[in-house]
């Protein structure tokens, strides 16, 4: 068995509920035995052989399943549409291209637990009606790239890839593709790009490539996680996947959780767990007697949410509400080493380098609002800088083409809603209290 | 104890500079500069940039003379296409070129040196100026106003534009003139030159009263540098360069502008952005001289046309190395200039059609000379086979000047400046040295500076310990 | 009727500016009776007044003495003009930032063949490395873009301030005008 | 077959059939949009903004070259906000690369000095960038001046859809994007470029531009793009 | 499928790995991103004879080559170092004291991040995140992977590659 793999951290309060990680670090990811020893490719078997596409997606759409990538968008309504959709060729795709920095579920997932995210993606094919598919993976995840062609060559040597797949109709073909190192690519319509072999630019939707994908067919699109909720969902059935989380925000959310905390590492707890619960029962709390500051989910596109909000539960909308988002599931925890307006530089110097020039105001305006954050870190900032920045970050919130832009400014927005102290020191007293920014730095006139 | 007299800005000039006096302690002048204090490196971001926009970018050196600057660049430009322009474009270039130079004089003259002319340099600063000027002598200062303003119109009438019209372009001029265009310009000729006379006998009334400043002008000697043409006659646009000594030897003649490192070179001192040029062979600072309306009219056999030969005697009687006398020789060019644009105009081809030679690059190398109104002005160009600038040189009109003014300053300060009872007209003729150059010092640089004029009493090895701020 | 205080300054620029508003021609006469002059290259006053109702400012901000100056003339001024193309976009001069001040002076003061090859540094202000709009730097009330504005447009924009109006420039000018 | 439907565009009742733009349809009626990257003949990219709308109940902006019409639709294409986000988009364009109107080849005659004027853009708020880019005079009749590029990428467009060449395209990403040709050769050592002149009369600034133009001399002729579009579909 | 296939600008046999991933793909449009990171697996870097060829095989414009090949991150165009150091600015590692751990590397490699040195010994990168949060600080060393390290630890691995450990 290789022993690389990673599983959930340990749970000594009992505030985690593994589904997505149920087989994580138990079984070996290079064996489909292991994973058919397990149940594994049972139920797609059942599917295939007693479901009709449109009850599949009856049954997703019951779970309340929301897409695990970010924006939450209902998976069932976007199968549906998918199904819906004219065109003899579709295809699915497999967002492996998990860009966060901070977040590392996805790559534990293909690399730990592979053919559920395969079964999860033939079940959805067949639910839409594709025949071919890629998995789209960054290329600095070898392991689990290696892992997940290794998966595929398994499992079209038991026949449960390629043509008629256990004696039906149903014919699926899977590939799997490399990013090549651009965060844009995590962009529905980028990632599709990126897989026609072009540069990974978005496009403006409408069309949503639910109608207009790969090659102008439908596609339907979603992340690892998704795919693996997907088993689970069928296994035990709709009603009990909804029973899990909150109302809005169903079953559970897998973290990457880091940064200033005792434990770090991959955890799954049902939508709704206090950020409380999380980084000190959980994550063990603070360590080196440190306090803690701020919490950051939601990666590039999220936002640092305060020692004020930490028992905000984790779904989509109350995330959203304190100023940040779920995201893909990186938890980055800050204590008091922390200075708040270095990390929205941080996130801003990623938005900047990760921005595919395409649009005016995210390829401009991530390297003006950058070169704003620079100027307060140095002390050099007026007050009139910072009118500047929100300005830009109203603009560029609004007016960017793709996501990667649109959010761009949160991780600006985020921390002056709630360290707006902390900027008025680098501003007005040219101090940085937390003592990280060169704030005595002079002005480069000469 | 030493002191030192900052004036800052320098004020009537077409440009900002300072002026130090260093006085000892007995407070008798002991060395004076004159600081030319910005410097923009034309000659740097120009390079890489392609040679067709050239003559446009040069002319945002100056705003006061951009014409000047548009026919050098130009010039420079038709070299490196190996073309001979049309006859007409020479012309209309000419005239353009002569309209700026009626312009500017008007402006150095009327709106900057009039006021010390008229009102007297101990006049009081508040009143030293066009609307002093107008107070006193309404019709000289209408007259000024309007002479300036015909020089731009004619601009105007041929560029499109009267401050960096794009009209000049490398091998011509991009638009024919009209017949509306001439003949508007035609009709203000006569009303000009009415206002050049009228300005000229008036001046003539008031040259008794600046003896002893024209005595103190004339104490920096030096060379002479100017255009020359077979007649033996003004030249503004192109022709070999003559150099005279102080007597009015001629010391080297029917230099080629293309050859021109061979007989200048420049220098550079600590307390200028300006640099120095001087006469190669005779070195530095023996080698420098003076350019501009002094010069040319001590060049030149005569004008060569009527009327500025008429008062060619007025110069010819006054001491031509007196620095005082730009303002002389200047009236006299006006007088020139208008005569000549008028002559220009009647040439029969003047409204041809054909006025821009068109060729790719020919030559990877090319060089410019006019005469700017105050003096030689030279840019030199090098290029790439694409047609993009990989070096640029300028020898600047003003810049040509900055020892004499240097040393003017020094000589007048000396003459005037007396530590014990400082008043503002000892510093108003320092000031008015500079003025008589009209120097243009927006072509090489300039700057204006935040300080009023002050006094600063130095100890031996140069501290300040006092500022006396007036 | 009191007169309204008028100061014109230039900092790095051509002085085509200045020469456009005297391009007015007799209406600079003409508005004698409404301004005063108080401070300008054309005048004789040599520091700027403690107060001046409008100053018109062409130019760019290139050195540390137009540093010092421009921070003197907003402090002292009520309406500040920022005056044609340099001053409100840095122009011409700001072709130099992509190469930077110390190109420049190495190019212009050592590189040819020179007698004496040195940098100035007497009492000649140190050049900023990045020249930039008069906004860059201090407050502007007014921008009036254009290389430079025309005459006409200067007339209006002063015009209108001098009966207490924001002047309206757009479709009066523009850049490169 | 496509179907007529009616909508409304800034409060003026306006039908377009369903295939159309809400640019489309907006221009049929009179109705101007500011646009840099959209041009009559290529296909639309969305990418200046400068052509976000308002629709009633999206809850976001968008591009009006991209989008749409649809059955009742109810546009805004000039509300303050519209107008104040498109002044920033232009200062953007104006402090990314090194835009000196003053001594450009298109001075008076440029898309984007236009916009300037039109949308009240009289001084750049947003700090300027000056980027060090070489001019690229290699070709014998045309030269490309990246600093006054704004990436609307019609350019490349025209080569690669009207004139099959491709020898265009973008390098890099984010504020590091150029324009390129083939592999970053020098424009004059192109194997693919044809010389049609396309590219350059479609460019809506002076980046591109006929060599031999002196300031203020290049004009545009973009327009050539719609007839050449219409002629080839009549030829079909 | 496209048959005729178009050879390789040398002999060498590193080309056939190129070739074989573009058969694989059918020659189609798509395989570029494939093809390019098996030309920079086999030859380290992407120079024009490999941007050529793979676009002339795939019968891509070669601008559209070179824009994809300046697109992503992972294709470097320039030849990299004898050893290659890799320092994670993931957001964890970044938190973590990444910047102290690059700024150690830069000083003692004396290059900045995204160079090589003149001797061609070590090419310093920076990693978006590598997903290796839990190791951070984490810096990649020739492909091995470390974590937590401090920046002095860092500095000595680099000064063992330089041959100046003295």
């Amino acid at each position: 068995m290789a022993i690389d793999t990673v599983g959930a951290l340990p749970d000594e309060n009992g505030k985690q509920r593994l589904i997505v990680l149920e087989h994580a670090g138990k079984i070996d990811p290079e064996d489909i035995e292991a994973y058919m020893a397990v149940g594994g490719y049972a139920t797609c078997s059942d599917v295939l052989q007693s479901m009709t596409p449109a009850e599949v997606i009856e049954q997703i759409r019951n779970s309340g399943l929301r897409g695990r990538g970010g924006a939450g968008y209902p998976v069932g309504l976007k199968w549906s549409t998918v199904a819906k959709a004219h065109g003899s060729q579709k295809y699915i795709v497999c967002n492996g291209d998990e860009g966060d920095p901070g977040a590392f579920m996805d790559r534990s997932i293909m690399e730990a637990d592979p053919h559920r995210v395969l079964e999860g993606m033939m079940i959805a094919a067949y639910a839409v009606g594709a025949s071919r598919g890629y998995l789209y993976v960054r290329a600095e995840y070898p392991l689990a790239i290696k892992r997940l062609k290794h998966a595929i060559k398994q499992a079209e040597k038991h026949g449960l890839l390629g043509i008629n797949i256990s004696g039906t109709p149903f014919s699926l073909s899977l590939q799997v593709r490399l990013g090549a190192g651009a965060f844009v690519c995590g962009e529905e319509t980028a990632l599709l790009a990126s897989i026609e072999g072009r540069r990974g630019q978005p496009r403006p939707r409408p069309p949503y490539p639910a109608e207009s994908g790969l090659w102008g067919c439908p596609t339907l699109i979603n992340n690892v996680e998704t795919y693996a909720n997907i088993v689970p969902i069928l296994r035990e059935g709709a009603e009990w996947f909804a029973s899990i989380g909150t109302e809005r925000s169903k079953g559970t959310k897998v973290f990457a959780l880091s940064g200033r905390i005792a434990r770090t590492g991959m955890i799954e707890v049902p939508m709704g767990t206090t950020l409380r619960e999380i980084i000190y029962d959980i994550g063990g709390g603070i360590p080196d007697g440190r306090t803690f500051k701020a919490v950051q989910t939601g990666g590039p596109s999220g936002g640092c949410i305060p020692a004020a909000h930490i028992d905000t539960p984790v779904d989509y909308e109350s995330l959203k509400q304190v100023g940040s988002m779920m995201g893909s599931g990186g938890m980055i925890v800050m204590d008091d080493s922390s200075c708040m307006v270095d990390v929205a530089k941080y996130f801003l110097e990623f938005c900047m380098t990760e921005s595919c020039g395409k649009c005016v105001p995210c390829r401009v305006g991530t390297a003006q609002m950058y070169g704003l954050l620079e100027k307060i870190s140095e002390g050099r900032a007026s007050l009139d800088d910072l009118a500047l920045l929100e300005d830009l970050c109203d603009m560029v919130a609004n007016t960017s083409l793709c996501g990667l832009g649109q959010a761009a400014p949160n991780p600006v927005i985020s921390t002056l809603r709630y360290f707006r102290d902390e900027y008025m020191a680098h501003i007005v007293d040219k101090t940085c209290p937390a003592h990280v920014c060169p704030v005595s730095r002079k002005e480069a006139v000469r | 104890m030493a002191q030192r007299i900052v004036i800052d800005p320098v004020t009537r000039i077409e440009g900002h500079a300072k002026i130090t006096i260093q006085l000892d302690d007995a407070g008798e002048v002991a060395d004076a500069h004159f600081h030319v204090t910005q410097v923009r490196g034309f000659e740097k971001f120009v390079e890489g940039r392609p040679f067709h926009e050239m003559p446009s970018l040069m002319a945002r050196i100056c705003g006061i003379c951009p014409v000047s600057h548009l026919v050098a660049s130009a010039k420079a430009c038709d070299e490196l296409l190996a073309v001979e322009i049309p006859e007409t474009a020479t012309k209309l270039r000419q005239i353009l070129n002569l309209a700026q130079m009626i312009q500017s004089h008007a402006l150095s003259f009327f709106y900057l040196s009039s006021p010390d002319l008229l009102l007297g340099m101990d006049e009081v600063p508040e009143k030293r100026s066009l609307f002093g000027v107008a107070e006193a002598d309404p019709v000289l200062a209408r007259d000024g106003v309007r002479l300036r303003q015909i020089g731009q119109t004619i601009i105007e009438l041929l560029g499109g534009k009267r401050i960096h019209p794009g009209w000049v372009v490398p091998g011509g001029v991009n638009a024919p003139l009209s017949e509306d265009a001439r003949d508007a310009m035609l009709a203000m000729i006569p009303e000009g030159l009415d206002i050049a006379r009228r300005t000229l006998e008036w001046y003539r009334t008031v040259l008794p009263y600046f003896e002893d400043e024209i005595a103190t002008f004339a104490n920096v000697k030096t060379l002479f540098m100017g255009l020359t043409n077979a007649e033996n006659t003004l030249e503004f646009y192109d022709g070999p360069v003559r150099i005279i000594n102080g007597t009015g030897e001629v010391i080297a003649d029917q230099l080629s502008a293309d050859h021109y490192t061979e007989f200048l070179q420049e220098a550079v001192e600590p307390w200028s952005f300006l640099k120095t040029p001087f006469y190669r062979p005779m070195g530095y600072p023996d080698g420098v001289y003076r350019v501009g309306p002094l010069a040319r009219l001590n060049i030149v056999g005569r004008c060569g046309t009527p009327r500025a030969d008429e008062y060619l005697g007025l110069f010819r009687e006054q001491d031509t190395q007196s620095s005082f006398h730009y303002h002389t020789a200047r009236l006299i060019e006006i007088m020139y200039g208008l005569e000549k644009v008028g002559m220009l105009l009647r040439e029969p081809d003047i409204l041809s059609k054909r006025t821009r030679a068109v060729a790719e690059p020919n030559r990877s190398w090319g060089v410019g000379i006019s005469e700017a109104p105050r003096g030689t002005l030279l840019h030199h160009y090098e290029i790439d086979d694409n047609g993009l600038i990989t070096r640029a040189n300028l020898i600047i009109a003003t810049g040509n000047n900055n020892y004499a003014m240097d040393r003017g300053v020094y000589e007048v300060a000396k003459r005037y400046v007396r530590g014990g009872s400082l008043n503002d007209g000892m510093l108003n003729r320092v000031e008015s040295i500079i003025r008589a150059f009209d120097p243009c010092l927006s072509c090489s640089t300039h700057a204006v500076g935040q300080m009023p004029m002050q006094v600063e009493l130095l100890t031996p090895n140069g501290e300040v310990v006092e500022v006396l701020k007036r | 009727m009191t007169r309204t205080k008028i100061a014109t300054v230039w900092l790095d620029g051509c002085s085509g500016c200045h020469m456009s508003f005297l391009d007015i021609d007799g209406a600079l006469l003409d508005l004698a009776d409404r301004i005063d002059l108080v401070y300008s290259p054309l005048v004789d006053r040599k520091d700027f007044p403690d107060s001046v109702d409008i100053t018109l400012v062409e130019g760019a901000v290139s050195s540390e003495d137009d540093l010092a100056k421009i921070r003197k003339v907003r402090a002292h001024t009520r309406t500040l003009v920022a005056f044609g193309d340099c001053a409100v976009t840095g122009n011409v001069p700001a072709l130099r930032n992509s190469v930077g001040a110390e190109s420049v002076l190495r190019r212009v003061y050592l590189e040819p063949d020179l007698h004496a090859p040195q940098v100035p540094n007497l009492v000649v202000p140190a050049l900023l490395n990045v020249v930039k709009p008069v906004h860059a730097v201090v407050p502007v009330d007014v921008f009036i873009p254009g290389c430079p504005p025309s005459a006409k447009t200067i007339l209006y924009a002063l015009t209108e301030l001098l009966d207490g109006r924001m002047p309206d420039l757009s479709n009066r000018t523009r850049f490169g005008a | 077959m496509t179907r007529v439907v009616t909508l409304k565009i800034d409060d003026i009742d306006a039908t377009g059939r369903e295939d159309e733009t809400v640019l489309e349809v907006a221009l049929e009626h009179g109705i101007q949009i500011p646009r840099l990257c959209a041009l009559e003949g290529l296909t639309p990219v969305g990418a200046c903004r400068l052509c976000l709308v308002e629709i009633e109940g999206t809850g976001r902006l968008l591009p009006a070259c991209t989008t749409r019409v649809a059955e009742g639709m109810v546009v805004k294409t000039n509300s303050e906000r519209l107008r104040k986000y498109r002044r920033m988009t232009i200062e953007m364009l104006f402090a990314e690369g090194n835009h000196v109107c003053s001594v450009c080849v298109v001075n008076g005659r440029c898309e984007l000095q236009d916009l300037a004027v039109r949308l009240g853009v009289d001084h750049i708020r947003i700090p300027y960038l000056y980027p060090k880019r070489a001019v690229d005079a290699s070709h014998e009749r045309f030269a490309l001046d990246p600093n006054r590029c704004v990436l609307c990428t019609r350019c490349v467009r025209v080569c690669g859809e009207i004139e099959g060449a491709h020898t265009w395209d973008l390098m890099s990403r984010g504020i590091d994007s150029a324009v390129i040709t083939d592999l970053h050769t020098p424009w004059g050592e192109s194997d693919t470029c044809t010389t049609c002149g396309k590219c350059v009369q479609v460019c809506p600034t002076g980046a591109l531009f006929e060599k031999g133009m002196a300031v203020g001399e290049m004009t545009k002729r973009a327009s050539f793009l719609a007839t050449l579009a219409a002629s080839r579909e009549d030829g079909r | 499928m496209r048959t005729n296939t178009i050879a390789p600008p040398s002999d060498d046999k590193r080309w056939r790995i190129v070739q074989a991933t573009m058969r694989r793909h059918g020659f189609a449009p798509d395989a570029l991103i494939e093809a390019l990171h098996s030309a920079q697996e086999a030859f380290g870097y992407l120079d024009d004879d490999a941007l050529r060829y793979v676009g002339k095989s795939l019968h891509l414009p070669l601008s559209r080559v070179y824009g994809v090949a300046t697109f992503y991150n992972l294709f470097t165009l320039k030849p990299q170092g004898e050893h290659t150091c890799v320092v994670c600015m993931g957001t964890a590692c970044y938190i973590k004291g990444g910047p102290d751990v690059l700024k150690a590397i830069e000083d003692a490699a004396g290059v900045r991040k995204g160079e090589t040195t003149p001797d061609k010994k070590v090419s310093l990168l920076v990693a978006r995140c590598l997903g290796a949060c839990a190791l951070a600080p984490a810096v990649v060393f020739d492909g091995e992977m470390d974590g937590q390290l401090a920046p002095g630890q860092a500095a000595s691995r680099i000064k063992e590659w330089m041959g100046d450990g003295n």
